[in-house]
């Protein structure tokens, strides 16, 4: 059913249908807890964080919640792509993930890890680019609150 | 789904009085060209006619309005006020002195919440609106009651969906200030009792605003007969142009209102340091700043546009093809649509489907050539009380045909097939 | 009234660049051919540019904007967005976030007073404007001085019909709020120094709002340069469309601005009952209701009209052609011009007629094809204080030329010896 | 210097240059004195009515004041046409004037006194309506607080 032109590529949905890193009661023993909402969708996420000792690398990060395709599988992808990164790496691809979403006709991210790119699809709809954003800008938070 | 000779016959003679030929986006245009557009509550396209007639305003028309002694100026003001006079038998006021022209049925609507109740409510008074409304007829009552320590008040809703004023105990009582109601939900569709509860407050001296965004383009509407006080709409919901809308105030609350906005035109006499000015009468004195001349003749334009067809024809035809929406989507597995048999039919359905989230279905609808529009709709508290985050929603218009149904249809069986 | 070499070679330059051809009102209607048009300071006429833009976006691009998930939403969406960014580039603001689409300056200003100031202002505070403000930048004080015991305070003018900012004492006093001026009078034609007040007044703390109706179309303007806190104009004073206008807001002011209008679009999240609602981040929270995308289209085609022109050269264009109705103009007996020798010109003659009326002048004129305005041009407050009850008013667009200057002043030296 | 498509028939200038009834200083003795004014365009006039004993006519009426000729004229014309009539007549004539003037596509007054029909120009400029009727609403607010 792929289709060049659909926002739905493989593995897109793949994440979508069998998505990594998510619960389905409470999200248990987490360093960090952080909620993401975008009530004009009624998306509702939250992610837990998982650190190591010393605080400087995150080791796993769990999500559950409700959302659209895009955003459970981009939630997915993002849980993916941090754990196990030292914090410094996190905080730096996630600004390269909203760089790379608010000048969609901007660079390209040199090496987008694991199956970021496959997001590349979304882009060219502004209108889903909260979606994707969501459970960064969550990350982005909690990491904050280190 | 054979349709019925019946329906086919009127459904013949319906597309000889008008197609998407008569829209150049429809029928022209490289991104309309081949769309099933299914998004008219948000917003509908426009006829040449309209097109036509905002252009001859700008190229042959074109001056300042009320203000000049030439006669380019004294043309322009006469169209002007013209549009408004064609709009008042539009909408059946008494006089064209009731038409306000405003930016947009927000605009005329916040009008009535800063210019007219600010003055009038105080606390423990209460606004009633109901459940289904747009925020555009809740927020700005939200806004006045805090600052005013009023009630908001919410006319609840019945398990199908309908207005369940035998619950609303108090919206006649003696703190009843205004009851401010949609005609059509832009979400259920329903068509409210408008002209029941109008009587019913008239009787208590409770004005009625009626929100009648959603209706105006295609139900017989007469203020005089429907007996509302108030009554808001925008041009382009109603194949006219963006940026201009209409508020109607019955003249005695005319008299009653401060204007939103104050500036130039609108003034009599303009007191020296904070002494109070005065205000010119009639509906210019809410007109403050430089007149919208091409967008009042576009709104006139679509009006007669609307006439031309006949409002109750109109709606027949939307009733069909809601009724054939109804049909063709209560058949996909997995759907369930949030009106009820029970209500009569609009032009507008609201769905979901389970286990695909309404965005995707607008998705993957908008890349098989469907605009369906996907979310709360701009009525959150509905959606709160229905335990939904968002629908989908599909909403007709003239130029809609059984041919677009039908794709609405294909597409949505599509996304259940793609996440299923 | 021979012009120099070097003022006809200009013209020449001038005239093969831009013309009454490019705008169809003036070049091929029944009412426009033959007019001398000269009531720029109420509106202007539009480009075909600009025409054939909003044409465009009404048939080829009209969609929902912010809320589609299909291909042509996307499409009028990212125009619109598109057309913020234009005039962003085009006022010189650091972000397109800075700029809130309004319908006129007129609703700009009045979102500064009710969305800014009306939290701000406590009784004994100022505000200042200036004697030769715009009802548009003068009531909206007005009002909300009143409202809040606040000191409505007057900026008066030197003999020469300037700001006299050395007799302002408290202009920048402790109690001083906010300081509203227009850039360029729409009587007297002045230019203000603005920069320079902003930058005193910065000094303080002291925000400034800029009325930049009568100047964005031809005064080369950049809001950070200028260091104003607010800036506010019209489209269709620019060459652009009606219905539309902007306000600029600095980042951080915008922060602090409660919108004027509140509905569909710009909330977060909507609170139960009178519980508060959350707005929407950036400039979308000030913009309730259905976007007006084809006015930002054709605005956004203005300000390109504009910039393929220069404001620098426009500038010295209205100047030449300002002189030399000064010229003329003063030569007829009788006459008195409101500008003098002393301040620069720019695009404005304002003037009367001993023993003949404004209103008879600009009726005489209308009827020799020459339009002009006569009134208080709604700045009373500076028509009160020069002891006169109307003036009339030529005013300069990119499309006059010498010929219209040369009409004008025999239209009012025929008014004369018609009345004489 | 007639113009067939101009404002300033001869009739108008002729009141104009030479108004009736118009004073120079206060008015003086008379009945009832009542100001109209229109800010919007600096028409500023007084009117005088000099009634009968019996209060049932209208003696004459007397005008000073400012404003452009098509104000000045239709006053100086308004105070032919009414000296000397009832004051009933003066009421119909006066509601017959707004008439003509708000319905300019209207009929027209059977058989207008004196120099009214002049003002048939005016008509066609709603702009200067104003003018035309200040001086015929102070007469009736006059006759009002009779
Ligand atoms: C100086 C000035 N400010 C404000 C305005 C108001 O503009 P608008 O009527 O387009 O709101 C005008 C024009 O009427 C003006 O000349
Ligand atoms: C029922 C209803 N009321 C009000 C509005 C607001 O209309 P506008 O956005 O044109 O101001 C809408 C549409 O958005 C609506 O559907």
């Amino acid at each position: 059913m792929e289709n060049k032109h659909s926002l739905y590529k493989d593995t897109l949905m793949k994440h979508y249908r069998q998505p990594h890193n998510k619960c389905e009661g409470e999200i248990e023993g987490a360093d960090i807890v952080q909620r993401g909402a975008n009530p004009r969708c009624g998306d509702d996420i939250e992610i837990g964080l998982y650190l190591d000792q010393k605080h400087v690398q995150v080791d796993q990060v769990k999500f559950r919640g409700r959302g659209c395709s895009v955003c459970i599988a981009a939630t997915s992808m993002m849980t993916q792509a941090v754990s196990g990164r030292s914090i410094e790496d996190v905080r730096k691809l996630s600004a390269e993930m909203r760089e790379w979403f608010h000048n969609s006709d901007g660079h390209d991210i040199a090496d987008p890890p694991d199956d970021l790119q496959a997001l590349d699809a979304v882009r060219e709809y502004p209108a889903r680019r909260r979606c994707v954003l969501l459970s960064w800008e969550a990350l982005t938070d909690a990491l904050d609150r280190i | 789904m054979p349709a019925t000779l019946h329906d086919m016959n009127l459904a013949t003679q319906w597309h000889s009085a008008v197609s998407k030929h008569d829209f150049p986006l429809l029928h022209s245009s490289a991104l309309g060209r081949n769309l099933h557009y299914l998004d008219n509550a948000a917003t509908s396209h426009k006829p040449k006619a309209v097109i036509d007639t905002i252009n001859t305003a700008y190229s042959e028309l074109y001056s300042p309005i009320h203000r000049g002694l030439y006669p380019l100026a004294e043309a322009a003001t006469e169209a002007y006020e013209q549009a408004r006079l064609s709009l008042q038998a539009f909408i059946g006021a008494s006089a064209a002195d009731e038409l306000i022209f405003t930016r947009s049925a927000t605009e005329s609507i916040n009008l009535v919440a800063q210019g007219w109740a600010r003055d009038r409510l105080q606390a423990g008074d209460q606004v009633w609106v109901s459940r289904m409304e747009h925020h555009a007829n809740y927020l700005p009552w939200q806004r006045i009651c805090q600052e005013k320590g009023a009630e908001l008040k919410i006319i609840e809703l019945t398990a199908d969906g309908q207005l369940d004023l035998a619950r609303a105990e108090d919206l006649y009582g003696p703190r009843s200030r205004l009851i401010a109601l949609c005609q059509i939900s832009n979400v259920l569709g329903n068509e409210n009792p408008i002209q029941q509860v109008c009587a019913n407050a008239q009787a208590q001296g409770i004005p009625v605003l009626v929100d009648a965004a959603q209706s105006v383009s295609h139900l017989p509407l007469n203020v005089v007969e429907l007996g509302c006080d108030f009554l808001a709409f925008s041009a382009h919901k109603m194949y006219g142009p963006n940026g201009i809308g209409l508020l109607y105030a019955r003249a005695e609350r005319l008299q009653e209102m401060q204007p939103l906005l104050v500036g130039g035109g609108m003034v009599d006499e303009v007191g020296e340091g904070i002494a109070a000015s005065s205000w010119i009468d009639g509906p210019g004195r809410f007109e403050a700043g430089s007149q919208n001349m091409p967008g009042a003749l576009g709104f006139a334009a679509a009006a007669d546009f609307i006439e031309s067809l006949g409002r109750e024809r109109i709606h027949q035809h939307l009733q069909q093809l809601t009724r054939h929406a109804r049909t063709l989507l209560g058949q996909i597995p997995g759907i369930r649509l949030l009106t009820y048999d029970s209500v009569p039919l609009s032009s507008i359905v609201s769905f979901t489907l389970d286990g695909v989230h309404p965005h995707d279905l607008a998705q993957v609808a908008g890349e098989r050539q469907v605009a369906i529009r996907a979310g709360h709709h701009c009525a959150q508290p509905l959606l709160r009380s229905l335990d939904l985050d968002a629908t989908a929603r599909a909403s007709f218009a003239v130029y809609n045909d059984r041919s677009d149904v039908e794709a609405l249809a294909e597409a949505i069986d599509y996304a259940r097939r793609l996440f299923g």
